[in-house]
């Protein structure tokens, strides 16, 4: 088993975490953005996982698999409304698609 | 073990970097596969086989098959590899990259301040899991269900062909 | 229990004009009448059957659990003030519904059962001394009202609408704030949560915040100085039997509340704040008086003088002494038929002439000679010529500053100048001078002759027979704590022994009696309310540290 | 008997309740009855009463009669009671017989109108006022008269309310003395709070024992009071609405603007003498504002020309002599004076009023003339109405009168010999101004033609009323010349005689004094206007006689000063202000949330990426905030 100082672990998922937000805010491609999604939320679960492993409990895989539904629910979801974004503007552009602004 | 540790998680970091900096999206895709099984191997390490299956099995394998289908569903041609570049202006990266080098420090600030202690100490297995799933998070279970339910019935109820002539033409566009 | 049965009649009475409205228009309209000649009825009847209970200041009442849970009861009662405000009520409710016979003609339905819950609304807040129930009331009436304006109005109906529920609502939002924090005040001292008045007087007296939390939502609907924009912009655009609810019974409502919660419940804080209450004040009613001699729409003209004459009211409260208050009373009274009249006159004008803009007014008495009179008669109860009600409420409200604050009754003396200059500019510009419009007019019909003959009749008996009203009021403002009773410095004179008698107490003595009293209804049978007494609640005294102590010993002192 | 004074007051506002509702539909011949019937039915009653009360006089001089009882609370207690003592008889019988003689006249004079019914309305309701003004036994019911004559007022002013100039001239009068009143009302608040009653009587006891002479509050209460007497009176500084108020029907000029309603500043300040009496500077003040006024008003009346203003400038001046009286504490001949100028005066304005019906409405002195052969019925009565004002010896009631206020003014403790030079000057000065209209109106060339003489309606009051000019002083008069005290003995009663009595031969030699002031008048009138009237005119069309005739014409320019001091701030001050500027607080909050709301909701672009920043700018902000905590 490897045993690493569990700051370490977080910051791994830190900075996964960060790498998708940067992702989220400087693509504009929406398949990019709902990847980048995926990679904020296993991030989060990676931050369970390592705070699970570090007292030895179920818990934190408990609470990965949730997000893992969540994430499998966002991804059916989401895709479909690329799908049905790309018939409806033509393009996968977000920037585009603005059309609640106040 | 501890090195795995270490290389898998820099191997999944450049991944990541990768997946945020590619043109083309099949390419990002796959990055992001890299950077699941980097992170799988990683839960490995940490004494969690079950969810590193899981991440495998879901993740990479089912979640992103999904991506890999709807982006050949929307067929896009060189061209959007060309529209990626023109949107992905250097100057754009300054913004969002100070925004996270400052929630970087924050976030690594509280981290090195608070924890203490070290992962790996016993493997957790599928049963123990299983156990605590089916009997402390009851609950969470079948809400899960109940957004996957939902997940399921919104994804069909998006994605349902609204007559031939509007898809048609969708398709022209495209290709 | 008549007085549950004064607002269920409005309520349901209320209820069947909307339904009748979707039959005809003039049914909705007669049953209005019935129900607001009935509700007549009832006050008359109140008025027969007075019985006082010994040493009590409440005529009639009923007092139930409504929400045991939070301690919230059902508690009206009435007492004189409350009993002339009533009836008040019930008068112009019957001429409101005359008034609107002909001015509308859509949705009749609706509007009648708006008119009536207002009406409720009115009543409840006059009667109603649970903290909580009078809160409730107080929104009851705020609502209808709203929609009276925002959907029969004039032009401008819903910006003015809003306009008034804005001003009326977060000021009426203060006030719950501050209920709260009274009853929270007295659950600390006490251990127990209630919002009756009566167990509540005596919580805090001292407490300025508490007491401006009050002061502002009455401040508003007075409407006193700073506050009073919302009404010329409400009267303007409000239906003219909304501009009479209005005038006569919605702004009736701040001034009750100043007289019934501020000072009872906050005695020494409304003695602090009482210079600068009266300042405001003074300035109401010269301030409202130059606006209304600049303005050119007729009801907005008659809005400031309304901002005019309640600063008067308000002066008065804060004068605290019996003739101010007695006056302030009056006023109330007086001040409710001689604008409400005003408006009726207005909106007569509007509906003949099709405009409210006195500059293309002129000669009128030349056409309408009876309606010229009845606008000199009110103009004259506006600029309080004696004999009218008007001037013995501005007599006896000056009279009292002047023992309270002898520059600033001055100054309010001259709001008497700047009233006579708009009451004439008024007929000078409407119904002097050469005829400006064509056409002719019809001279007053009969509905509307009713109308104002009833409330000339008022204003007159008030200007020569006040006794009556005087000593209804009498029993209630005399237990108002803080409050003096006597007029002079010394009297002489031997014409009155018994104002020899009168003159040994010059200061009320601060009454604790009502809260431990027993309430007696018209047939007789008792309520006590033995939780609320503060004879058996001897804790707050103790832990509300030295400001109410002091109170506490002067009250000891004078009994 | 006594117990029918309520009917004095009351029968007058019957009458006029009963013309208010029907009188439109009643024809004209019953409104002249109704009209003047109410008034003469109150006469009668009153010298009904009157002469009960010379044979038999009630206890004490005094008779109360309490109706109902008006407000009573917080120790204050006021009923609705009459009071009938010497000085309320003199008024209310002076009122009555006047007012009753004026209402006749009034019959003719307004026969052609079309406010018939309106106009005996509104005189009905003011009689019935300017009784309870007199018979009031409190100042609260005095105050309600008070008021009640200045509305009358009002309406009669602006009785012809079509011409625009009416109804301001109405506003003014009303506004000026508004604002008198509201000294008065003060006055009365401070009395209250004083004596803890407003019953005139037990203000009047109480009033020594609680202050001593020069006592501040005295002070103050009197100079209060006589604000309102001064407003009511047209006295300094509030005339300049009487001469304006020339602009009602003629009848009215003389019944409220003459005879009855200006001099309740007189009456009041006689009614409550004892307070004056304990407030020698403002008794002081009272005598100098009525000398100042008196030679203010003589001079304007010199250089007008409207017949009705000259004799509005006169009332004024003779007002003025009045508050010279009470000034010296001359009570007695103040209301003497009072009483032959309701006389006079009201004959003045009558014949007047018969000259203008005649001329139709011509109301120049300068085109008028040579009425004396057209009209004798109106010049005779005229003439005697013109002696009695000029004050001609012997003959006439305003000798007796005005020489009791100069011998006052002499020899009274309180007075001075500056009063009674202003006095002496005042009467030369109107006996100038008197013939000077007598000469140009009835002798010389005749300008315009009359039409038609008037009718018995018009010149039996006129008859009655000269013979009441020329007879009415012989009720009082000096010691050298009967030494008559009718008069004085019976207000005796109610009010202090005048504490000093001079040597009958200095009382000779100030009569013969006035005397030669009063025919030198008369003779200058008559060299002026009448024997060399263009070498009058010419020099008066020079510049500098001119510039004074215009600023006298105006009135010494009061008019000019208030507008610029008082009116135009006022109207400014509410013209700019019209729109409320406390409301623009409000609208400028509402502009601001308005303001706010544009700002937030362009944050929301509607940009996915946008959101992300901000999203990530708030995680940033909160974790900043643990950090740094």
């Amino acid at each position: 088993m490897a045993e690493v100082p569990i700051e370490h672990g977080l910051l791994l998922a830190a900075v996964l975490f960060l790498l998708g937000l940067i992702g989220v805010m400087v693509r504009r491609n929406i398949i990019f953005i709902l990847l980048c999604l995926e990679i904020m939320l296993n991030a989060a679960g990676l931050a369970f996982i390592v705070a699970g492993s570090r007292w030895g409990q179920p818990d934190g895989q408990v609470m990965f698999l949730f997000i893992l539904t969540v994430t499998a629910a966002e991804v059916s979801v989401g895709l479909a409304l690329v799908l049905h974004l790309h018939h409806r503007f033509k393009t996968l552009d977000a920037d585009a698609m603005s059309g609640m602004k106040g | 073990m501890t090195i795995v540790f270490y290389l898998s998680a820099a191997v999944a970091v450049i991944a990541t970097v990768l997946v945020i900096t590619r043109l083309n999206a099949v390419h990002a895709l796959l990055h992001l596969i890299v950077s699941l099984l980097a992170i799988a191997v990683i839960f490995f390490t940490l004494g969690a086989p079950f969810v590193a299956a899981l991440e495998v099995i879901i993740y990479a394998g089912a979640i992103m098959v999904l991506f890999v289908f709807v982006i050949m569903m929307l067929n896009l041609g060189p061209h959007a590899a060309e529209a990626e570049r023109r949107w992905l202006d250097p100057a754009i990266w300054v913004g969002p990259g100070i925004l996270a080098l400052i929630l970087a420090g924050e976030v690594g600030y509280l981290i090195l301040r608070g924890a203490a202690g070290t992962t790996g100490a016993a493997i957790v297995g599928p049963q123990t899991v299983g156990v605590s799933l089916f009997t402390t998070y009851m609950l969470g279970v079948e809400l899960a269900s109940l957004v996957l339910l939902a997940g399921l019935v919104g994804a069909y109820h998006l994605g349902r062909r609204r007559g031939a002539g509007e898809d048609g033409e969708g398709e022209r566009t495209n290709g | 229990m008549i007085l549950v049965l004064l607002i269920l009649n409005l309520l349901l009475g209320g209820g069947l004009a909307w339904l009748a409205g979707r039959w005809s228009a003039s049914a909705a309209r007669w049953t209005a009448l019935v129900v607001t000649l009935f509700e007549l009825l009832f006050v008359g009847l109140l008025w027969l059957r007075l019985e006082p209970a010994e040493g009590s200041p409440w005529l009639a009442g009923i007092v139930a659990d409504w929400i045991p849970n939070f301690s919230v009861k059902l508690i009206l009662l009435m007492d004189g003030v409350s009993l002339l405000l009533i009836t008040l009520t019930a008068v112009l409710g019957v001429l409101a519904v005359l008034v609107s016979w002909r001015e509308i003609q859509e949705n009749v339905g609706f509007y009648y059962f708006n008119l009536l819950c207002v009406l409720a609304g009115v009543i409840g807040v006059f009667t109603a001394l649970d903290l909580f129930l009078f809160y409730v009331c107080w929104e009851l009436m705020l609502i209808p009202m709203f929609l009276l304006i925002a959907n029969w109005g004039h032009a401008h109906r819903k910006a003015a609408a809003i306009k008034f529920f804005l001003f009326t609502q977060l000021s009426g939002l203060l006030m719950l704030v501050a209920i709260l924090g009274l009853a929270l005040t007295h659950f600390q001292a006490t251990g127990a949560i209630t919002f009756d008045y009566r167990a509540l007087l005596g919580t805090a007296p001292g407490s300025l915040w508490l007491m401006l939390g009050f002061f502002v939502a009455f401040a508003v609907k007075l409407p006193a100085f700073p506050l009073h924009t919302w009404l010329p912009d409400a009267h303007t655009e409000a239906p003219t039997a909304g501009s009479l609810l209005l005038a006569g019974l919605l702004l009736k409502t701040g001034a009750y509340g100043l007289i019934r919660f501020i000072l009872p419940l906050f005695p020494e804080a409304a003695a602090a704040f009482a210079p600068i209450a009266m300042t405001l004040g003074v300035i109401g009613i010269l301030y409202g008086a130059v606006l209304a001699f600049a303005q050119t729409d007729f009801k907005r003209m008659v809005a400031y003088t309304s901002v005019s004459h309640l600063g008067f009211v308000l002066l008065a409260v804060f004068a605290m002494n019996l003739l101010a208050l007695q006056g302030a009373v009056v006023q109330m009274l007086a001040h409710g038929f001689s604008t409400g009249a005003l408006f009726v006159l207005a909106g007569a004008l509007q509906e003949r002439l099709h405009t409210r803009d006195l500059r293309r007014m002129g000669g009128l008495w030349t056409l309408m000679p009876r309606m010229g009179a009845v606008a000199l008669f009110f103009a004259m109860a506006a600029l309080g010529l004696p004999g009218l009600g008007n001037f013995v409420a501005e007599f006896l409200i000056l009279l009292g500053a002047y023992r309270a604050n002898m520059p600033l009754a001055a100054l309010a003396a001259v709001g008497l100048v700047f009233a006579t200059i708009y009451a004439l500019w008024l007929l000078q510009r409407a119904f002097y001078g050469p005829v400006a419009s064509e056409g002719a007019p019809r001279d007053l019909r009969p509905r509307e002759t009713l109308i104002f003959a009833v409330m000339m009749a008022a204003l007159l008996w008030l200007g020569l027979f006040p006794q009556p009203v005087l000593d209804a009021a009498a029993p209630a403002l005399h237990r108002v704590p803080g409050v003096s009773l006597h007029v002079g410095a010394y009297v002489r004179g031997p014409r009155s022994p018994a104002r020899v008698r009168e003159s040994a107490h010059s200061v009320a003595r601060p009454e604790t009696a009502p809260l431990a009293e027993h309430v007696r209804n018209g047939d007789g049978s008792v309520w006590g309310d033995a939780k609320a007494g503060r004879g058996e609640a001897p804790a707050p005294w103790g832990r509300a540290g030295t400001g109410t102590s002091t109170i506490d010993d002067r009250r000891g002192g004078a009994r | 008997m006594y117990s029918l004074i309520w009917l004095v007051p009351i029968v007058p506002f019957a009458g006029f309740l009963l013309l208010a509702f029907a009188g439109r539909y009643l024809p004209r011949r019953a409104v002249a009855i109704i009209g003047p019937g109410a008034v003469g039915l109150s006469a009668a009653v009153m010298l009904l009463i009157s002469g009960q009360f010379l044979a038999a006089p009630p206890a004490g001089y005094a008779y109360e009669q309490t109706l109902w009882s008006w407000i009573a609370t917080g120790g204050l207690e006021v009923g609705f009671t009459l009071y009938l003592d010497p000085l309320s008889v003199v008024m209310g019988c002076v009122i009555t017989v006047v007012g009753f003689l004026i209402h006749v006249y009034a019959t003719a004079y307004m026969a052609e109108d079309e406010g018939y019914s309106k106009f005996f309305a509104y005189m009905n309701l003011f009689v019935g006022a300017m009784l309870l003004l007199v018979l009031g036994q409190n100042l609260l019911v005095l105050y309600l008269g008070w008021e009640g004559v200045g509305l009358c007022s009002y309406l009669l002013i602006g009785f012809w309310y079509k011409k625009p100039e009416n109804g301001a001239a109405a506003m003014k009068a009303f506004i000026v003395t508004r604002i008198g009143d509201v000294a008065l009302l003060i006055g009365l608040f401070l009395l209250v709070v004083q004596f803890g009653t407003l019953d005139i009587p037990a203000i009047l006891a109480a009033a020594p024992g609680a202050w001593a002479v020069g006592a501040p509050a005295a002070v103050a209460a009197a100079l209060l009071l006589l604000g309102g007497a001064v407003g009511k009176s047209a006295q300094l500084p509030l005339q300049t609405w009487l001469p304006d108020a020339m602009a009602g029907p003629t009848p009215v000029s003389a019944l409220i603007h003459a005879a009855t309603m200006v001099t309740a500043g007189v009456y009041l300040i006689a009614r409550l003498h004892a307070l004056f009496a304990l407030a020698p500077g403002a008794l002081l003040l009272v005598g100098i504002i009525g000398a100042a006024t008196l030679l203010l008003a003589a001079f304007s009346a010199l250089a007008q020309h409207d017949l009705k203003r000259i004799l509005a400038y006169s009332t004024i001046s003779q007002l003025g002599y009045m508050f010279l009286a009470l000034g010296v504490g001359a009570w007695t001949a103040a209301l003497f004076h009072f009483m032959t100028h309701a006389f006079f005066k009201a004959l003045l304005f009558l014949g007047a009023g018969a000259i203008i019906h005649s001329l139709r409405d011509e109301q120049n002195i300068f085109r008028m003339g040579g009425l004396r052969r057209r009209l004798p019925a109106v010049y005779w009565t005229f003439l005697a109405g013109a002696l009695a004002l000029a004050a001609a010896p012997l003959i006439t009631a305003g000798f007796y009168s005005k020489d009791l206020i100069l011998f006052a003014a002499w020899v009274s403790p309180v007075g001075n010999r500056w009063l009674w030079g202003a006095g002496l000057l005042g009467a030369f000065l109107t006996a100038l101004y008197t013939f000077r209209m007598v000469f140009l109106v009835f002798h010389g060339p005749e300008r315009t033609a009359p039409h038609g003489r008037p009718g018995p309606a018009m010149t039996v009051p006129l008859m009655i009323l000269a013979l009441l000019s020329l007879l009415g002083g012989f009720v009082e008069t000096p010691a050298d010349l009967g030494g008559v005290h009718l008069f004085s003995s019976f207000l005796g009663h109610a009010l202090p005689g005048l504490a000093a009595h001079g040597s009958p031969a200095l009382e000779a030699a100030l009569q013969l004094l006035s005397t030669v002031a009063v025919l030198g008048g008369i003779a200058l009138a008559y060299q002026l206007y009448l024997r060399r009237r263009e070498a009058t005119a010419r020099w008066l069309a020079r510049p500098a006689p001119d510039a004074a005739r215009r600023l006298l014409l105006a009135g010494w320019g009061f008019d000019w000063l208030y507008d610029r001091l008082f009116v135009r701030p006022f109207v400014w001050l509410a013209t700019v202000n019209k729109d409320d500027s406390v409301d623009a607080f409000f609208r400028g909050l509402a502009r601001a949330s308005l303001l706010l709301h544009g700002a937030l909701s362009r944050a929301q672009t509607g940009n996915l990426r946008w959101y992300a920043v901000g999203f990530a700018l708030g995680v940033m902000a909160l974790l900043a905030i643990v950090v740094f905590r």
